[in-house]
């Protein structure tokens, strides 16, 4: 288990590097579905395959393909990964490079110094997690599905917004008659 | 009879108050029917009271008269109260019957002005005010009295508004006086913290009784009080005031140099004796200005070209007389002066109107001359006021009174000399006055002769101002024992004395003093100006508060509090500058700020 | 190994927030919020089994659903922008500013 | 009972004033000067019927607010407090009139405002739960904020705020006091408690007494004001309508007055001892910086509040002299000051109304057109600069005696600032009424109810400064209780 772990690990935080690094949006999509896979397995490893599960199906699978869509959708070609070439200037790493590994050195410091005894991982299957999730948790379930109600209508609202432009209204038009 | 005291002052405060009120609504006759009617009635009460008094004397030689308690607070309650004795009383009745004349000739003197209600209300309020100053038991309410005439004397001085000049004469004569008002009222508080009180009949009880002769409490509060006559009553440091004071009409000025406002300080000096009789160092200091006053102003008067700045000038001369009476103790001595005074010089200067009024307001004595025929009546007026002003020996009131301080200055050289010095130049200016306006020849064309209203106040004034100093045994012992102190009588040298400096005067003006022109030496110029005092304090006092007011225009403080706001300004224009809509410029604060906490959490 | 995973939790988190830094297009920035995100789930993971309880993950399942909520209104408002600016530049829409 | 119906008469005549003035102008108008009219009738008979009455209080009604804060809504009157309430609705009376026909626009919410501040200064006046006092003390500011930022003059958005950040930041520092003072007394006696009796033995330690008291007077001091506090003043008068003026020298200026007397003192005397000669230079500063000032001012409603700033240095003067005269001549200070500033406001108003400008400079010669507005403007002028007979002299008197047995170089000072007074009341009397009419004027003199207003405010002068004994009398009792604090 403790070698997949650190594979796994490795994984995930090469495809983010990986990812970061991308000019092209889909490449760049593909490694980030990569580093959350491995994470997924990390999750699996630490016991919790319930919540690997959900990590590949909602997170590597559903969510991923809506930024697929988009890009798709924005029909990005050629064109794009020059632009984003002049974007990603020369020096633009350095400032987020030097406060990434500030935040990893304390929160590292962090971890080391101040971490209790550990226990080893204890695989909590989906029954206890749904026990948990529908009783103590039931206010937040249901704030999360508000949650998602408001995104959804969120999302739709915005849209919809813009597609009822002036150009767009015309073309809606047409399609009536 | 007596219980009707309070009728003096309340008369004429009634009728300025329905003056004032409804004044301008109402015809003119009744206007001056009810301003000459409540002085007459004030008047004749206070005949009947001085009847009474005289007649059958209260005891204790004085009268009380508790209207009601004004303040009643923490150990202080002075009364409206009126207090009657012989010296108030001589006051009253000079003041009340002086005034009366005054009203009656104003009644035609002012027939054509727009504000004839207006003016009547505001003598009545100054004849109110002296006689609430003379009658008040303390000194609360003589101060009350003591306000009022200045304000009245403000209002009246620039009674006609519409020239600039007039209101910043009144104005110079209500902040100068207030000055010595100011000094007056710190006695006051000292007085009543030493004392425990303000009545003054206890006031001068205590204060002999706890302060021995000389002590610094006493020569403070005399001091202090001293700052307030010498304001009032137009000596020096704070005489300037009253030769601009001419700014008024003719009748304000009668009233105000023989009857109210100008003898007030002598009148507090005179009420509070026993203060001066404590503080000997005080007593002097009140002989010098007196003596010093009458000199310099007798030098200004010499050569002044208004016809009424002269008589102005010669105001604060006789009231320098009265001060050096005061300071030398002779108090019925400046009381009997004060009485002729008010005689003489409101006649000076109601025949001086009638010269003014007949000349169409011409004040220049150089423009006038040859008056005697053309206005037989201001002629003989003036030359029996003039005579009595200066001292015309054994016939006229004023030489007796004179008389009177210049013995009492015998003892000490100096000031005697000044006294007949100031004979001299009194005599000198006096006659230049008359044979400038009355000789010589005609300069101006006469267009108006006085009426019955103007005529009778000045017959009444000049057989006054004759007679009213010979030795009557009603009233000279009356006069002289006002202060329990029988008087030094007149002695020969200081009689003869007086009298050739009398004459030496009259023949001097007539030989030397008739020109046609003003003089023009500087030394001339110098005194014209009244010695420069105005020149001086303006710049030490007039201007220093104009320049910090005009430099504090806008609050030096608030600018302190735009400083602020513009700090804040500043400080909110770097913030703004962080907002300046960059996605990752906030992440990049938000993860910043992160990282500076967990820091925080890490080594602290 | 607990320990690690946080460490790991930590590593990614930092690497996100780099990508929101460095990236200044939106679809990217997105993208490394997703990261941090997950890297939020994995520390409540960790956290969850250092103390054997199923707190952790129902704490996952709710950041899932906020990042599926984030990530729809994000898109959306990509989309929006990339019609309003023709350009996917984050620092365009500073134009926004108020 | 009657206490309480003392602020809802105000309120509900000022709502419905702002109701009535949906049909007619002048039913607002006459409702806010019934409810004034009403609220003066029940403060004469409080007045007459508790002469003489014994205890701390004369009328006393207490309600439970927040008992579990310790907080109740306690309102009682002794001797200070009706007289300025008498005076509060007798100047609300007046500036009712005053607005008359200045304000045509919002009348309804004009005097829902007016009558809104009047309430609130009343409740000021009234409160003796200090969490209460507090809350009375905050919202007599936002409808006093309305009054001068909706029918203010041309600078009034920035008065109005200016006002307003001035004295909201000086009554946060009262606050914490007043909380700091609520926890010490918990801390010391177990109870936690709002109301002033119980508040007044609070032992504190001498440092924090005299903090706790510093945050009580700098909030106080914004209202009097106390010099450098002073500038938020000059702007909101000169740019308040008439009736805000008026509301704001007679009446806001008084809380602070009211509130060192009621609270500084007496909760911490030994603080209020020690701080007492900072706060005696500060009202001399005050009464000569203020008279200097209205003297070098061409705006004529600028001049007046300056002229304020320098009567309410008498104000502090009084009140940290603390013996029996300055006490009482403080009072009548603040009563007096009402009356004449008031009316001198009212009067300005009225002219501005007229000539559309406040600038001395475009006045001069009025007397000739409008003899009955000049002689009033005199007449108040001459109030206002201490002419005995009328009630600041009183007032002004009584404070130098009792300052001269304290400080005399303090009573000097002072005493030349009547004399700075006369300086600007000459001044403004020559430039705005005397002169010539160089501008050719030609003004409406007047109106009778514009006589009314004066002549009421003429006559209650005259009554105070020649017969202050009723007034005296009945702040004696409340003033015998400071002083005694003062003294311990």
């Amino acid at each position: 288990m403790h070698v997949v772990f650190y594979i796994s690990a490795a994984i995930a935080v090469a495809a983010t590097l990986l990812m970061l690094r991308q000019l092209n949006a889909v490449h760049a999509l593909i490694y980030l579905v990569i580093s959350l896979l491995a994470v997924a397995v990390v999750f699996y490893t630490l016991g919790a395959p319930f919540a690997a599960a959900l990590e590949v199906i909602i997170y590597a699978g559903a969510i991923m393909v809506l930024f697929v869509f988009v890009v798709m959708l924005l029909n990005l070609g050629q064109a794009a990964i020059r632009f984003e070439r002049k974007l990603l200037g020369k020096g633009s790493w350095i400032c987020p490079a030097v406060l990434a590994a500030i935040l990893i050195a304390e929160l590292t410091w962090l971890l080391i110094e101040g971490v209790g005894p550990m226990y080893p991982p204890m695989t909590i299957g989906p029954v206890e997690v749904g026990a948990a999730l529908f009783g103590p948790y039931m206010i937040g379930v249901e704030l999360a599905s508000m949650l998602l109600l408001a995104g959804l209508v969120g999302a739709y609202h915005i849209g919809r917004r813009e597609r009822s432009g002036p150009e767009p209204a015309d073309v809606s038009e047409e399609a009536h008659k | 009879m007596l219980d009707l005291l309070w009728l003096i002052p309340a008369a004429p405060f009634a009728s300025a108050a329905v003056l004032l009120l409804v004044g301008r609504r109402m015809p003119r006759k009744v206007v001056a029917t009810l301003g000459v009617v409540s002085i007459a009635v004030s008047a004749i009460v206070s005949g009947l009271v001085a009847i009474a008094f005289i007649g059958s004397p209260p005891p204790g030689n004085a009268y009380d008269q508790h209207l009601w308690t004004w303040i009643a607070v923490g150990g202080f309650h002075p009364g409206i109260a009126l207090y009657l004795d012989p010296l108030s009383l001589i006051m009253t009745l000079v003041v009340t019957f002086v005034s009366f004349l005054i009203h009656l000739y104003s009644t035609e003197f002012m027939a054509g002005d727009e504000g004839y209600a207006r003016f009547f209300a505001y003598m009545n309020l100054f004849v109110a005010s002296m006689v609430m100053l003379v009658l008040g038991d303390n000194l609360l309410l003589l101060y009350l009295g003591w306000e009022g005439v200045g304000l009245c004397s403000y209002l009246l001085i620039g009674f006609w508004y519409r020239d600039p000049a007039n209101g910043r004469a009144g104005q110079k004569a209500f902040i100068v006086t207030r000055v010595g008002d100011t000094s007056m009222a710190i006695g006051l508080f000292l007085l009543f913290h030493m004392l425990g009180t303000l009545n003054i009949q206890e006031l001068m009880a205590r204060a002999r009784a706890d302060w021995p002769v000389g002590s610094g409490l006493a020569i403070a509060a005399a001091a202090l009080l001293l700052g307030g006559a010498v304001g009032k009553s137009a000596q020096l440091p704070l005489q300037t005031w009253l030769p601009d004071a001419m700014a008024g009409p003719t009748p304000t000025s009668a009233l105000i140099h023989a009857a109210t406002m100008v003898t007030a300080g002598v009148y507090l000096i005179a009420r509070t004796h026993v203060l001066y009789e404590i503080a000997p160092a005080v007593q002097l200091a009140v002989a010098i200005i007196g003596a010093a006053t009458l000199l310099l102003a007798g030098f200004s008067a010499l050569v002044q070209t208004d016809i009424k700045r002269v008589l102005a000038y010669s105001t604060i001369s006789q009231i320098g007389y009265m001060f050096l009476a005061l300071g030398l103790g002779a108090w019925s001595a400046a009381i009997f002066h004060f009485m002729t005074h008010a005689f003489f010089k409101a006649l000076l200067f109601l025949a001086a109107g009638i010269v003014i009024e007949a000349l169409h307001q011409e004040h220049n004595i150089f423009h006038m001359g040859g008056l005697r025929r053309e206005l037989p009546v201001a002629f003989w007026a003036f030359l029996a006021g003039g005579c009595a002003l200066a001292g015309l020996p054994l016939v006229t009131a004023g030489s007796y009174s004179k008389d009177w301080i210049i013995a009492s200055a015998s003892p000490s050289p100096a000031l005697w000399a000044a006294a007949i010095a100031g004979v001299l130049l009194t005599s000198l200016y006096t006659f230049r006055l008359i044979f400038l306006v009355f000789f010589g020849t005609a300069r101006t064309p006469v267009s108006k002769q006085p009426g019955v209203a103007e005529q009778i106040p000045v017959w009444v004034l000049a057989v006054l101002s004759i007679v009213g100093g010979s030795e009557r045994p009603a009233y000279r012992p009356f006069m002289a024992h006002l202060f329990g102190a029988t008087p030094k009588p007149p002695e020969a040298l200081s009689t003869i004395a007086a009298a050739a400096a009398f004459f030496t005067g009259l023949v001097c003006a007539w030989y030397f003093l008739r020109g046609d022109a003003p003089a023009t030496n500087p030394l001339a110029r110098f005194w014209y100006a009244g010695w420069g005092f105005d020149w001086l304090y303006g710049r030490i006092f007039v201007r220093p508060v104009e320049w910090a007011a005009r430099v504090n225009h806008n609050d030096v403080i608030d600018s302190m509090y735009d400083g602020l706001a513009t700090l804040a300004r500043f400080v909110w224009r770097g913030l703004a500058l962080t907002e300046n809509g960059k996605l990752r410029w906030y992440a990049a604060a938000i993860a910043g700020g992160t990282l500076i906490f967990v820091a925080l959490v890490i080594f602290l | 190994m607990i320990r690690d995973s946080l460490i790991l939790a930590s590593v990614l988190f930092a690497l996100g927030l780099a990508g929101v830094l460095l990236r200044r297009n939106v679809v990217f920035v997105l993208m490394s919020i997703e990261v941090m995100l997950n890297a939020a789930g994995l520390a409540f993971i960790a956290a969850g089994a250092r103390w054997q309880q199923a707190d952790g993950q129902v704490m996952f399942i709710f950041i899932l659903a906020m990042a599926a909520a984030e990530v729809a209104v994000g898109l959306a408002l990509v989309l929006a922008l990339f019609h309003h600016y023709k350009s996917l530049d984050a620092d365009e829409a500073s134009r926004m500013k108020g | 009972m009657i206490l309480l119906a003392l602020i809802a008469v105000l309120i509900g005549g000022g709502m419905v004033a702002a109701v009535a003035a949906r049909w007619s102008a002048a039913a607002a108008r006459w409702i806010s000067l019934l409810a004034l009219l009403a609220d003066f009738g029940l403060g004469l008979s409080i007045w007459v019927r508790s002469a003489g009455a014994a205890g701390p209080w004369l009328v006393d009604a207490d309600y439970a607010w927040l008992p579990q804060f310790g907080i109740r809504f306690h309102l009682a009157v002794d001797g200070l407090s009706l007289l300025l309430l008498m005076l509060t609705f007798f100047l609300g009376f007046v500036s009712v009139l005053a607005s008359w026909s200045e304000i045509t626009e919002s009348v309804g919410f004009f005097h829902l405002s007016l009558l809104a501040t009047l309430a609130g200064i009343a409740a000021v006046f009234l409160a003796v739960d200090l969490f209460l006092f507090y809350f009375a003390w905050e919202l007599m500011l936002v409808p006093m904020y309305f009054l001068i930022a909706v029918w203010g003059h041309e600078n009034r958005v920035y008065a109005a705020i200016k006002f307003f950040i001035f004295t909201q930041l000086s009554g946060l520092l009262m606050l914490v006091a007043i909380l700091a003072l609520y926890f010490f007394h918990h801390s010391t006696t177990g109870v936690y408690t709002f109301e002033y009796a119980d508040l007044l033995g609070t032992a504190l330690p001498p440092g924090t007494a005299m903090w706790l008291m510093a945050g009580f007077f700098v909030a106080f001091a914004v209202k009097l004001p106390v010099v450098p506090l002073h500038t938020w003043l000059p702007d909101a008068h000169t740019e308040a309508p008439t009736a805000g003026s008026v509301v704001l020298a007679g009446l806001l200026l008084k809380t602070g007055a009211y509130g060192m007397l009621r609270f500084v003192v007496p909760l911490f005397p030994d603080a209020a001892h020690k701080f007492a000669p900072v706060a005696i230079v500060l009202g001399v500063i005050g009464i000569l910086y203020g008279a200097i000032l209205a003297f070098g001012q061409t705006d004529l409603k600028r001049l007046v509040a300056y002229t304020s700033v320098s009567h309410l240095g008498f104000v502090l003067l009084g009140i940290f002299v603390g013996n029996a005269l300055a006490l009482q001549g403080a009072l009548l200070t603040i009563i007096c000051h009402g009356i004449s500033t008031g009316a001198l406001f009212v009067l300005v108003g009225s002219l501005q109304e007229r000539i559309h400008t406040r600038e001395l400079g475009r006045m001069g010669g009025l007397w000739a057109t409008t003899p009955r507005l000049s002689g009033a403007a005199l007449f108040f002028t001459l109030a206002s600069l201490g002419l005995p007979g009328l009630g600041d002299f009183v007032g002004e008197f009584l404070v130098l005696l009792g300052t001269y047995r304290v400080s005399i170089p303090a009573a000097a000072i002072a005493a030349c600032g009547v004399l700075a007074a006369t300086l600007y009341g000459v001044r403004l009397v020559q430039r705005a009424f005397h002169g010539p009419n160089v501008h050719e004027l030609r003004l409406a003199d007047l109106a009778p109810r514009e006589g009314l207003v004066v002549t009421l405010m003429a006559v209650a002068l005259l009554w105070l400064g020649l017969y202050p004994r009723p007034v005296t009398a009945t702040f004696q009792p409340a003033m015998d209780r400071v002083e005694r604090v003062a003294l311990k």
